[in-house]
């Protein structure tokens, strides 16, 4: 662990900028939602500007991806620092939008490519992430194949001094509005199923590329299916060697799963307290205990729950010092997150009775609306990223050493 | 616990094949694409009444079959199935059951051929909190010259917008709780219509100085005593839909599992996968058993009724509850999508667990009833 | 189903016999301890007698086996008729004693025999077991087997008019205490796994048989390891055809599960209900219920799974129309009656306190005790008689249909 | 939280070597089945204090190393792992916890030392019911001349039959709970052993006109506030035990897993196996960090020490319920021999899971504690 008393000064310093840069005027907006593409797009002028200041100023420090080396448009910092950086933006009820805009580019794409990329491509490419102004997909699933990635069958063809690429993406995360993908493609049909992929770089506009945003249950669309048809990536723009793409999705894939054991982010749920929000629909007795007993005694155990994922990836973090390695851990980590934040989301739809199923109109406050519409899309929480029958499959076989199953579901 | 009759089992599989062949999901999401502020298809209805279905609560001499709560769960079930939009439950289920037990003759005469031909959609209008609490009764029914003038405010009521005559809870004078039949164009109530995630008709109710005369009280039976058996009674029935929506959504994640393909097999074939299918397949035929005990009670005049209802409601609600979370869950990604049907069970389901009180209140009231 | 009316009639005649028949002494008396081995041994001599009475009595009805026919010591009733006879039993605080004394003769031997026997076998063996004179054990499991009973290794070799047993079983239920064993043997090891077995059964009283009662964790004995050193096995002994032991014994237990689907057994967690048990122990408050509402709520849990349980049971008999079907049921039944048993054993503990950990002494009431010894016992009702897991097994692949997986757990 | 210092790394691996080296589970099972009546081996216990152990709470001026709770919960869990018995959790962390927080500087230097040589061995006497509740306490301490006359009885007292001293919890005069040095061989006083299913030594303690003198007092904070804090201090400590019990516990199940074969197979190639094992594994994981941190919010003086004590006995109860009961099931009929360890750890779980509050007392506590 860092110095306690250097990170303490650190962080007084954070706290002050973040203090004196932060708008005012974005105090208490949706700032998870305007960063994301929909609700973005819906913002008044006045918001968007100074959302956009609020980028700049980030960026200018390098906070946007505060780990990644300064010349890359990071801030060099340690990941502890980061952390600190991440806690005082959100105790000040701030919040980072950079990662949110540029989709998987912070997360995934960005630490890949600073493994895996040449010189070249993270000169290219890093900046554009690391400043919040460069939106990157993913386009890796493909109908049909769904948690079996490696059955994918996107063919890229050699024509010289690029590829070309025919076939379908699915679930490809705000396609529709990313300006570069980073895709998974069959470079040798005749290879074993895991050898003949590589994974390619490519703009989003241009002729050969089509996105569908697909409509899902919450109702929003951020996902899409997206149609290659001699849709054209530069050699240049393979990441890793060719017909080794295997090697850089799994770590992509890693990132991902890290990057989804759970954080500070801004949401409907996280506004007021469920056991606050229980006390007010439900009502507490003379005791000052709720009134639901049964509801009360659920309610703790998602609480210790939530506690226990907690401590669990600071332990984690602490026990790593520190270092970047992607732990094991990190499929543990998301299944705990994934069973903690989708149980939260049916206490409080339990919690708000008939107004917890609202779709729209003015019977039902905002945060009620949106309560409902994040407990939806929560439910992809356990499918996306490795579902949590294959981070058990993970767990099993990678972290307790069980030997693999002829079947992993 | 008795097997089906041969009559009750005819009628299933009639409805079965009725509601299949007329009235598939596809239909209610037609009608919510087109429709988004919630309702029901009116032919269907009208194909409903024709059918009798309306009148099995309703006794013969009335213009009904009397075929009794089980034959009319079995109905729910199926309507459940398909997610099917009617009054049905609402007029000639809950309202039936409050005008069968707290009607007097002259009452019975002038409503039950009403709800049989349809000719008048009534429900209940119960809650006045977001959570269900049925001793939360803060509506006004005062005495009058001429009858009452009830003064309160309902919400989440079902098939609020396209009902005739409420049923409406109210506190009278002397503290008591007692059912007041309301039609909907008296003069102080007005109502709006909510939008739910199911897409269904529920409306708010806002009654001020509404006037009603001596024959709108149900008062055949001790007011907070009738209030009660009707609310047992319809989560009884509530627990048959919740039954039928539980099996589809089963079926559907049954036959996926056999079919849908990953790494080269049925993913059916993974045994995690598969184990989880027994554990709910066990709870489904727990479900069941449940719910039709539940009925049951009622046609048999049993003690337990109201053990048995909340039994009912509560089990059915713990199957639907995890059946709608797999079914999206074994589904992956496609279940995700609005295109699917998967999130029309989702949502349905989390609709019928808080209408009439959820698990956790079935739980503690069962626990009451028991007495510890 | 039965006429109910003629069923009515039948049933005031069974409690109007058992009224005047079960002998008084017996009253209160722990009969399913008695009609076991171990504690039955301990009896002193005026109960032994009247338990000898009491089933003397129900063996002239035929009622150790009801539903066999009359010239096999049965009564050749229906299967509604029979529950009749256990319910009134039940009823009247009775208990009989007969399936207990026989070891596995009634429940699984005899129905096996039925089906299987030649007429020689059925008119040999069945009479003795109706009586609930003569007590069978089996001889299936063997070490490092398990779950996977077809790999078993215990050897009869044809020794011409007599099979010769070598070999060790495992977890043979009473074998110390049984007259009779049926054992699954391997008669041609040159055949597939499944194939080369045969079902024998031979007299335990021999020079050949050796056992050596298995300490449980509840303190008991009631499994022995069963050893063969030339045990003879005659020819006409032999049940189902030569080197088809395997569809015997799959019949046999299905007739296990059918057994273990809970029924009514006396046992010290039913002498008083949970929550009678838990307002002793814990305390109500002045609405009257229990003060622990985390506790309260799981014991309604467990009440409403026993009641759908139980519906469970009797939706599925009533479907059944009484016929003796086996039905595929029986797998879920298994597991919801070891789940609500298990769940209600645990709860007991946790109502009891530091009075639910006793072992012996006087410091603890002879019913906690049981308790205690009964919740250790009834660990086991998830491993025997076919696990848990292979229960889910059973379920998935012959009730739902879905492909047998290459891995059964 | 924060990872494990080095110092703290380096006690918990000698801890840990030691234990399995000198102390396995066998010589448990030896203790056990030669003494039947509970108690623990006096080498082993000789040789606890010879490694400093009892210390670890105790002030460096009283002979001890102040290493912490943390360092000594890590102790707890080394041979919670092997289930060795020993009064170091009862004398050295509740007894030294009690005299730390409680005693006048007279107090500690009578009692420390002693307690860190271990001439003497002290224990908590709280229980008066079954069912742990630190509300429920009828034993009453009349102030006399000389001191105090202390009535009533107790129960489930941890090395009941070895103690030399009971710290008793008793209302006073004024009616508040105060805690009283009472050494074993006080006339008026006597004990009874309790034979428990983990073999171990439990008392029940009958007070009856046992003169103490002034001295006997804990009074150097508020007598319910000294009660409170060293009850959660040891409702932490249990949990670290726990811990290391559903720790070994798994290692056990993951070995057998990895060995035992079935159908051709080990058994840890199959799905649903292996997939429990993976849940079983992550909820061990999180009963760590829940236990480490409420041993180390003690050492840090945080806020929510209570809070956090609540937490880790809940969590860690949690995960040994299902471990223990795991470790039977996936062992199968093994699983249930006398002569196999599982049946041991199953049976220390429970008592351990009693012990100072189960878990649905500390979820109720954790949820007070918060103010819902």
């Amino acid at each position: 662990m860092e110095n306690a008393s250097e990170l303490d000064v650190f962080r007084r310093d954070v706290k002050a900028w973040v203090q004196n840069n932060f708008p005012s005027s974005l105090a208490g907006q949706d700032l998870a939602g305007l960063a994301g593409g929909e609700s973005g797009a819906r913002a008044n002028d006045e918001v968007k500007t100074a959302m956009e200041t609020w980028r700049q100023r980030l960026a200018e420090k390098g906070w946007g991806a505060p780990t990644w080396p300064v010349e890359y448009g990071g801030a060099g910092l340690s990941h502890p620092e980061a952390n600190v950086i991440g806690e005082e933006i959100f105790q000040a009820g701030a919040y980072n939008p950079i990662p949110h805009m540029t989709g998987m580019g912070v997360t995934m794409v960005g630490p890949t490519l600073l493994e895996y990329g040449t010189d070249e491509q993270k000169a290219q490419h890093l900046k554009g992430i690391a400043s919040g102004e460069i939106r990157w997909c993913l386009g890796l699933s493909e109908p049909n194949a769904g948690s079996d990635l490696a059955s994918l069958s996107t063919k890229a063809e050699d024509k010289g001094d690029y590829f070309a690429l025919n076939g379908q993406k699915i679930w490809t995360s705000g396609a529709h509005i990313s300006q570069w993908c980073g895709a998974l493609v069959r470079t040798d049909s005749n290879a074993g199923k895991r050898d003949g992929i590589s994974f390619v770089m490519l703009p989003m506009q241009q002729e050969g590329v089509e996105t569908r945003p697909i409509r899902l249950i919450s109702g929003v669309s951020p996902f899409c299916e997206t149609y290659f048809s001699d849709a054209r990536a530069e050699k240049g723009d393979l990441l890793g060697n060719l017909n080794d793409g295997w090697s850089v999705v799994k770590r992509l894939l890693q990132h991902e799963r890290q990057s989804q054991t759970g954080g500070q982010g801004a949401s409907m749920l996280d506004s007021e307290p469920l056991h606050v929000k229980a006390q007010r629909f439900v009502g507490s007795d003379e005791d000052g205990a709720l009134v639901d007993k049964d509801l009360r005694q659920r309610l703790v155990r998602n609480y210790m729950d939530a506690t226990a994922h907690r401590l669990t990836a600071e332990r984690i973090t602490a026990e790593a010092a520190g270092r970047v390695e992607v732990s094991a851990a990190a499929s543990i980590l998301k299944n705990s997150n994934t069973r903690v934040a989708q149980t939260k989301a049916e206490l409080a739809l339990e919690i708000m009775g008939s107004q917890g199923i609202g779709w729209s109109g003015d019977d039902f406050a905002e945060e009620e609306l949106g309560i409902v519409r994040e407990w939806l899309a929560g439910k992809a929480m356990s499918i996306y990223g490795g579902s949590y029958e294959v981070q058990n499959n993970i767990i099993s076989k990678n972290v307790l050493g069980l030997p693999e199953t002829t079947q992993k579901g | 616990m008795a097997a089906l009759t041969e009559e009750q089992s005819i009628l299933k599989d009639q409805a079965s094949s009725w509601v299949e062949s007329q009235l598939p999901v596809q239909k209610f999401r037609d009608f919510r694409n087109s429709n988004s502020d919630g309702g029901f298809d009116p032919e269907a209805w009208s194909a409903i009444v024709e059918m009798g279905w309306t009148g099995i609560l309703v006794p013969e001499n009335y213009g009904g079959s009397d075929l009794g709560y089980l034959t009319f769960g079995l109905i729910l079930e199926q309507l459940g199935r398909q997610l099917c939009a009617s009054p049905l439950f609402a007029s000639a289920y809950v309202g039936a059951t409050a005008i069968n037990l707290g009607g007097n003759e002259e009452q019975k005469q002038s409503w039950l051929p009403k709800i049989v031909d349809g000719s008048e959609i009534l429900t209940l209008a119960v809650d006045e909190q977001s959570r269900h609490n049925r001793d939360q009764v803060q509506t006004t029914a005062t005495a009058t010259d001429q009858g009452y003038e009830l003064n309160g405010a309902k919400t989440f009521v079902l098939e609020g917008m396209s009902a005739t005559t409420f049923v409406v809870a109210a506190k009278t004078d002397a503290g008591d709780i007692a059912l007041f039949l309301v039609p909907a164009d008296s003069a102080g109530l007005s109502r709006q219509g909510m939008s739910t995630v199911d897409s269904r008709d529920y409306a708010r109710l806002t009654l001020s100085g509404v006037e009603v005369g001596q024959g709108a009280l149900l008062g055949a039976m001790q007011g907070s005593q009738l209030y009660g058996r009707v609310l047992d009674r319809a989560s009884a029935g509530i627990a048959m839909e919740m039954l039928g929506v539980g099996c589809y959504a089963f079926e559907m994640t049954l036959d996926y599992l056999k079919t849908r393909k990953q790494f080269g097999k049925v993913i059916g074939s993974f045994q995690a996968l598969g184990h989880r299918a027994a554990e709910l397949y066990s709870s489904q035929e727990m479900a069941r058993s449940c719910a039709e005990a539940g009925v049951t009670a009622i046609d048999q005049g049993a003690d337990d009724e109201a053990a048995m209802s909340a039994i009912s409601k509560a089990k059915t609600g713990e199957f639907l509850f995890d059946m709608s979370n797999q079914l999206i869950q074994i589904h992956g990604g496609i279940g995700m999508t609005d295109e699917f049907d998967a999130g029309l069970y989702l949502k349905r389901a989390r609709v019928l667990e808080t209408t009439y009180g959820n698990q956790a209140q079935h739980r503690d009231r069962y626990a009451s009833l028991l007495g510890f």
